[in-house]
């Protein structure tokens, strides 16, 4: 369909450049606990990911340029995004009687199996 | 005692925050109306009054827009909206404060598949009330239920056994409910200022015997209440002097086997009636049905329903005796 | 005329000669609706027989004639068929795939095959939901939501109905998938998004939620059922598992699929008041807009079903406000209507009794809505016949009351004949008067606490139900009455010609009626929009050889 | 097929001419109908990662110290096997529509042959765990188990998660040879390739899942038990 309009020799040094740079931020994610952001790895992972997430998109997946994708995904992104802030940042946040549900002991003392009374309380 | 027997839902108030609630309700109830009506009225007047035969061609209007009418019934619906979220909020807001444990009495609750159990705190002499309560379909009524004194802070501590299902505690008359969730803790409260006798219904569904695991709430004067609490009785209505009762019977009803099978006949609740069980099987074999009930499932029932009882030697045997003696 | 991918047959694979396997290989998207319909129709009338199963054991307390285990498998039944195989294909699966294509002036969906595919997927996906009736452990009796751990635990056999959902799901989400790129790609030349028929618009809802919901439904029963054979524990609270968890996941998708449910009814809605006013849709833009609003604001509710689920406190203020905004958009369509009706010249056929019928029920149902979207309220009528009254009132009484109004305002197109109006009027009254005893007076036993899913009661609540019970009488007979209509219409009705109602929109614009396979047989530039009225008639008029424009 | 595909026209009041979109031959339109099928995806591996930080919040350290407990190693070879995978997928699809038809042949045997090696070394790794007694029904995650509630969480998530990301890599294998089949039956054609740039879209998008799943399996815990929230 394309074949006329393409640049191959660009097209494909532009594939290994990319390449390069998710081998980078790879090796990134391994020296990253050792190196920054060490009070917060999570994040920092997190942070990683989403940038060799938005290299693939982009280059691996031909997003640029596509306006109409481009929108599309960003609304896909943003319902799961809700679908964290609510339930995660809100509901677990608050987790209520916390200390007092078997479901988020610290330790695992599991009751015999069957109806001894009210669940072990930590 | 004057207690009122027959179930009292949303037309009766009985706690403190009901009235909240009511409000709420009926402050929805009107504001539906107008906004129905602001719909209906219209729809209706046009129906008749375009209609068919009275229109000509010539007479029909392309209206299509009209600003400050398409204004006035996006904001009009906002604003009554967010009154009625106030109000759903603020009704919320009461029920959901709970009041300080060391102004209430804390009663535990255990929801499981069929049968409701309290246990309170301890009284004077140590002793502790555990009370099941469960739905007897012969009489209709609740054997057991929760006894609260009048005007008093209740705290619920709900939670159900981890191998069981989610249930719900539901006082319509006191218009709250919560859900019972294994593993989790819940928790809710009440005051009631009528003394009476209030239906407890499970609003989550829950199997086979959803629909009657009701249990009842018992509001009583202060005094009738502290007489019982400190006594070792199993109710305050129950007769004191009246000959005691056995170990295994006891047993039975604190371990809520009467909300699946029937003592004394063959019918089927929800397991099969016991009566006669003990000239069919040795004590061996109703041990284990008890500890182990998967093991041996009778026809027609299913292995799952019935749950293991991790009950100690010396009262499973109590209650095998018991059953053996159920002729 | 272009030549096809397909020859004359119009088949996914093959020349078949026999007709029946040529509909059986049908990729032509009216032949597939109408497909759709005569398999939901057929499982309709199972759950119609389970409910009315129901009513008639709730027409006295205690047990008449089922007991607990079969009452609860009855309701498991009528639910999961009502919802996953009727009412969530409903709509769009039948008439959005008969009409949404002729509507935009395509020659079918973008994707033909895939159509096919689904409809027999969908045919699968029924069949393993009903495979369970007939094992030895019996259909799953957890009710439709499958709430954890119930579903862990029952010995029934639920295994078949997750499958069978999730099976379901995939189609549901293929059908919006196709519609989505369809409406994307293959509208008339002219036809931007502000000159699609609003019906349209709300299939595009529907279809994005079809489409980023679906997948979370799926992935749930996925996990139920690895939680049941393989034990991961997410689910199950001996291993830490919260069953509150399940109860997000699930509502995440099913309370959009409420709003998947009626939003294209309400497209239905906007079809039929203009076309029988007889003049042009008030607020067009309004009300386009509000069917995407409520798609979206739809995905940020599903907590209020979660009200007493013990849920933190703060996340259900939250999911309470929220819910009261999906009401406004909601609002402003209803407006539109009636302001639509203005003006106009009101002709009472039977679809646009039917569409006046369900504003009136509808109106009740969503306004009962706002009610249980009060925290405080809900917590009360949470679980109660309350709240199975408000679902049915707006998914029958608003989702499948406008089904049957578009049922009968597209029966001339699918059909080329004329049903008669004078049965089908009684029809109407029937239905919806014994609709209305039906579920009215459960409002006022959910209200005094009578809680669902119970198959024995308190005495108490025996008058409500009675009611209710000659309610479902008159409302099954005028059901029957509506579908005899329907056949002796199909069989013997005048023929109706190609626009027998004077409307306006494309799929009313076709050499024959009903549509040859390759629909318009130009495709018309449209440079109109979608109900343009001058002094009661049509103002655009084609000549059907080259569909150019000749008003 | 009854010859090839004309696109219609319509003509407006005006007499000027519109070319009609069809559904035959539309790549935009094929290409956008699998983008919205991996949206799908998305959310589905979004809800699974819900999940995952659910339960996560509730038990920051045992997930710290289950994530600690992983083979980083593995784990890390097989980010880079499946990075690499996505050049070679990328280059013959490259390969593909500047009609070099052989070598993108070539290439799919090489993603093929990568996505094996995937499979294979992740299979290790679970043999491993299963070996420590950790797997699904198994030892330390049935309920009698005394290991801490949010590693038997963690790792219940990370079988499923894993599992069906490993599933999606078989499939992707299966779509491979199919789309080798059609290459050599004409079907597949530098002028008619949408099918394989769907496939190349999809292996993206099992990369991209990876691309999350790794990091918050295997490298929340590097830091040892302390780095975390
Ligand atoms: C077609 C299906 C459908 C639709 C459209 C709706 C629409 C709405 N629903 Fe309903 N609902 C269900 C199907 C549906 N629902 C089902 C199946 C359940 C139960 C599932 C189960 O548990 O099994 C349920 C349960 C349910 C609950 C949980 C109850 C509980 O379990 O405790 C709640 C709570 O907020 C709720 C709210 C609403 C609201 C606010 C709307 C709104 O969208 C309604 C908006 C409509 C109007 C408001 C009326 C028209 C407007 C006017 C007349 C204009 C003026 C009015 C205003 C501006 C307010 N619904
Ligand atoms: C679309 C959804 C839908 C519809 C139409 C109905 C219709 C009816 N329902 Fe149903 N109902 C549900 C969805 C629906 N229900 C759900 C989801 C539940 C909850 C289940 C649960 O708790 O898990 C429920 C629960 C439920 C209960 C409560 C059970 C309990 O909690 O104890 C009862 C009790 O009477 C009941 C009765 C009825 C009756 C008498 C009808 C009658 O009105 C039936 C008459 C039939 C119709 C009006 C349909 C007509 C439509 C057609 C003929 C379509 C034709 C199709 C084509 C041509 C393609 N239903
Ligand atoms: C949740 C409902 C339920 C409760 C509570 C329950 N049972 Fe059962 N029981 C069943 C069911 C169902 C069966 C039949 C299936 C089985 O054997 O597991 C059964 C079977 C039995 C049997 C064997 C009967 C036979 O004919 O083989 C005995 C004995 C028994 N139960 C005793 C008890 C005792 C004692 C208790 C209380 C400590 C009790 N059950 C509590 C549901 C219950
Ligand atoms: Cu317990 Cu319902
Ligand atoms: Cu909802």
């Amino acid at each position: 369909m394309d074949t006329n309009t393409i640049d191959y020799a660009k097209e494909r040094s532009g594939y290994y450049k990319i390449l390069v740079g998710l081998l980078l931020l790879t090796v990134v994610t391994f020296v990253q606990p050792h190196m920054f952001m060490t009070e917060s790895t999570f994040a920092a992972q997190m942070i990683i990911a989403v940038i060799k997430g938005w290299l693939i998109l982009m280059f691996y997946m031909h997003l640029k340029g596509e306006k109409l994708i481009i929108w599309m995904t960003g609304f896909s992104l943003f319902i799961v995004f809700t679908f964290f802030a609510i339930v995660i940042g809100v509901d677990v946040q608050k987790f209520q009687f916390k200390d007092e549900s078997h479901i988020t002991a610290s330790v695992t003392a599991t009751p015999e199996a069957g109806h001894t009374a009210a669940p072990v309380a930590h | 005692m004057d207690v009122n027997n027959s179930l009292s839902g949303f037309n009766s108030m009985a706690s403190t925050f009901a009235k909240d609630v009511d409000q709420a309700f009926w402050i929805n109830f009107w504001i539906s109306i107008v906004l129905g009506l602001s719909v209906l009225i219209p729809m209706f007047y046009f129906a008749w009054k375009y209609r068919e035969s009275n229109v000509k061609d010539e007479e029909i209007e392309n209206v299509t827009h009209n600003t400050a009418l398409e204004i006035g019934w996006t904001l009009i619906p906002t604003m009554l909206m967010m009154v009625l979220f106030y109000y759903g909020y603020s009704s919320m807001k009461s029920l959901r404060t709970m009041p300080a444990a060391s102004e209430s009495i804390v009663v535990k609750v255990e929801g499981s598949k069929w049968k409701w159990k309290y246990e309170y705190p301890a009284n004077k002499a140590g002793h502790v009330h555990k009370i099941t309560s469960v739905y007897d379909k012969k009489i209709g009524d609740v054997k057991r239920g929760l006894y609260v004194p009048v005007g008093t802070n209740i705290i619920l501590e709900m939670t159900a056994p981890l191998n069981d299902v989610i249930h719900s505690y539901f006082v319509p008359a006191f218009r709250m409910k919560e859900d019972v969730v294994p593993g989790r803790m819940t928790k809710q409260w009440f005051k009631s200022d009528v003394v009476g006798e209030y239906e407890v219904e499970c609003a989550e569904y829950c199997g086979t015997a959803h629909s009657y695991m009701y249990s009842k709430i018992v509001v009583m004067e202060q005094a009738d209440y502290d007489k019982w609490f400190e006594s070792n009785a199993k109710s305050p209505f129950e007769d004191a002097s009246a000959a005691p009762i056995s170990k295994g019977q006891s047993l039975y009803e604190d371990n809520g086997c009467a909300g699946c099978h029937s003592i004394d006949s063959e019918a089927t609740l929800v397991g099969p009636g016991l009566k006669g069980i003990g000239a069919k099987y040795d004590a061996e074999y109703l041990k284990n049905a008890i500890i182990n009930p998967d093991k041996d499932v009778p026809a027609g029932f299913f292995p799952g329903v019935m749950p293991p009882f991790a009950l100690s030697d010396a009262d499973v045997a109590e209650l095998v005796k018991y059953m053996q003696n159920a002729k | 005329m272009s030549k096809t991918y397909f020859d004359e047959t119009h088949c996914a694979i093959g020349h078949p000669k026999s007709k029946f396997m040529q509909w059986m290989l049908t990729v032509d998207h009216k032949r597939i609706g109408i497909m759709y319909a005569a398999v939901m129709f057929f499982y309709f009338f199972i759950a119609v027989g389970t409910a009315f199963m129901m009513r008639l054991e709730l027409l006295a307390p205690g047990g008449q004639f089922l007991d607990g285990d079969t009452f609860n498998q009855a309701f498991t039944l009528h639910g999961v068929i009502m919802i996953f195989l009727f009412i969530i294909p409903g709509v769009p699966a039948v008439l959005g795939n008969i009409v949404m294509p002729l509507m935009i002036g395509a020659k079918d969906v973008s994707f033909p095959r895939l159509n096919w595919f689904t409809f027999w997927l969908y045919v699968v996906g029924t069949f393993i939901a009903l495979a369970s009736l007939f094992t030895d452990a019996g259909f799953a009796d957890t009710g439709w939501t499958f709430y954890a751990p119930y579903s862990i635990n029952t010995s029934t056999n639920v295994i078949f109905t997750l499958v069978a959902a999730f099976v379901l799901g995939m189609a549901s989400i293929l059908t919006g998938l196709n519609f989505l790129v369809t409406i994307h790609r293959l509208r008339a030349p002219g036809m931007d998004f502000w000159k699609m028929p609003l019906f349209v618009w709300g299939i595009y809802a529907t279809a994005w939620i079809q489409l980023l919901a679906t997948p979370v439904v799926g992935i749930t029963l996925i996990l139920a059922i690895m939680e049941k054979y393989f034990g991961i524990g997410i689910f199950d609270p001996a291993k830490g598992g919260d069953p509150v968890l399940f109860e997000h996941l699930f509502w995440i998708y099913s309370h959009p699929a409420v709003y998947l449910m009626i939003l294209p009814a309400f497209g239905i809605m906007s079809e039929i008041i203009p076309t029988f006013s007889r003049r042009e849709v008030f607020g067009y833009r309004a009300i386009a807009i509000s069917s995407a609003s409520i798609a979206g604001i739809g995905y940020l509710v599903w907590g209020h079903h979660l009200y007493t689920s013990g849920m933190a406190d703060t996340a259900k203020i939250i999911f309470s406000f929220l819910t009261f905004f999906v009401a406004i958009p909601t609002g402003i369509k209803f407006y539109d209507w009636v302001a639509t009706m203005y003006k106009g010249k009101i002709i009472l056929a039977t679809p646009m009794l039917w569409a006046l019928g369900t504003i009136i029920t509808f109106t009740i149902g969503g306004l009962t809505g706002v009610t249980i979207a009060m925290i405080g309220v809900d917590i009360h009528l949470q679980d109660t016949y309350y709240t199975v009254a408000h679902f049915h009132y707006a998914m029958l009484g608003g989702v499948v009351f406008l089904f049957f109004a578009g049922l009968h305002y597209w029966f001339p197109l699918v059909t080329g004949k004329m049903y008669n109006e004078y049965h089908g009027k009684i029809s109407f009254y029937l239905q919806f008067v014994g609709f209305n005893l039906l579920w009215f007076p459960m409002f006022i036993a959910g209200y005094y606490g009578m809680p669902r899913r119970y198959f024995d009661y308190l005495p108490e609540f025996q008058i409500y139900h009675q009611v209710s019970f000659l309610g479902a009488v008159i409302f099954i007979t005028g059901l029957i009455y509506m579908f005899v209509v329907f056949y002796k219409g199909w069989t013997k009705g005048e023929p109706s010609g190609t626009n027998p109602w004077n409307a306006t929109t494309l799929e009313w614009h076709l050499p024959t009626s009903p549509p040859p396979l390759e629909n318009h047989s130009k495709v018309p530039y449209v440079d109109f929009n979608p109900y343009e009225y001058h002094h009661g008639q049509p103002v655009v008029k084609f000549d059907y050889k080259t569909m150019q424009r000749i008003d | 097929m009854s010859g090839p595909y004309v696109p219609e026209i319509a003509i407006d009041r005006n007499g000027n001419e519109h070319i009609v979109q069809g559904w035959q031959g539309d790549f935009y339109g094929g290409k956008l109908g699998f983008w919205l099928f991996m949206f799908t995806e998305v959310l589905m591996f979004g809800a699974m990662f819900m999940a995952l930080a659910y339960y996560n919040t509730l038990h920051p350290q045992d997930f710290l110290d289950a994530s600690a407990s992983l083979n980083r190693l593995l784990g890390g070879i097989n980010t880079v096997v499946l990075l690499i995978s996505a050049l070679t997928m990328g280059l013959g699809l490259l390969n593909m529509r500047v009609g070099k038809v052989k070598e993108a042949k070539q290439m799919i045997w090489a993603t093929i042959i990568l996505a094996t090696l995937f499979l294979v070394i992740k299979g290790f790794e679970w043999r491993a765990e299963y070996n420590h007694g950790i797997f699904l029904m198994h030892d330390q995650l049935l309920p009698e188990s005394s290991l801490a509630l949010g590693q038997k969480l963690f790792f219940g998530l990370y079988f499923t998660m894993t599992g069906l990301h490993g599933f999606h890599i078989i499939i992707g294998i299966g779509l491979m040879i199919w789309l080798l089949k059609r290459i050599n039956a004409q079907k597949v054609t530098p002028d008619h390739h949408i099918l394989y740039w769907n496939i190349a879209l999809y292996w993206d998008i099992v990369h991209l899942i990876w691309v999350f799943v790794f990091p918050y399996y295997y490298m929340i815990g590097a830091g040892g038990a302390t780095g975390g929230h």
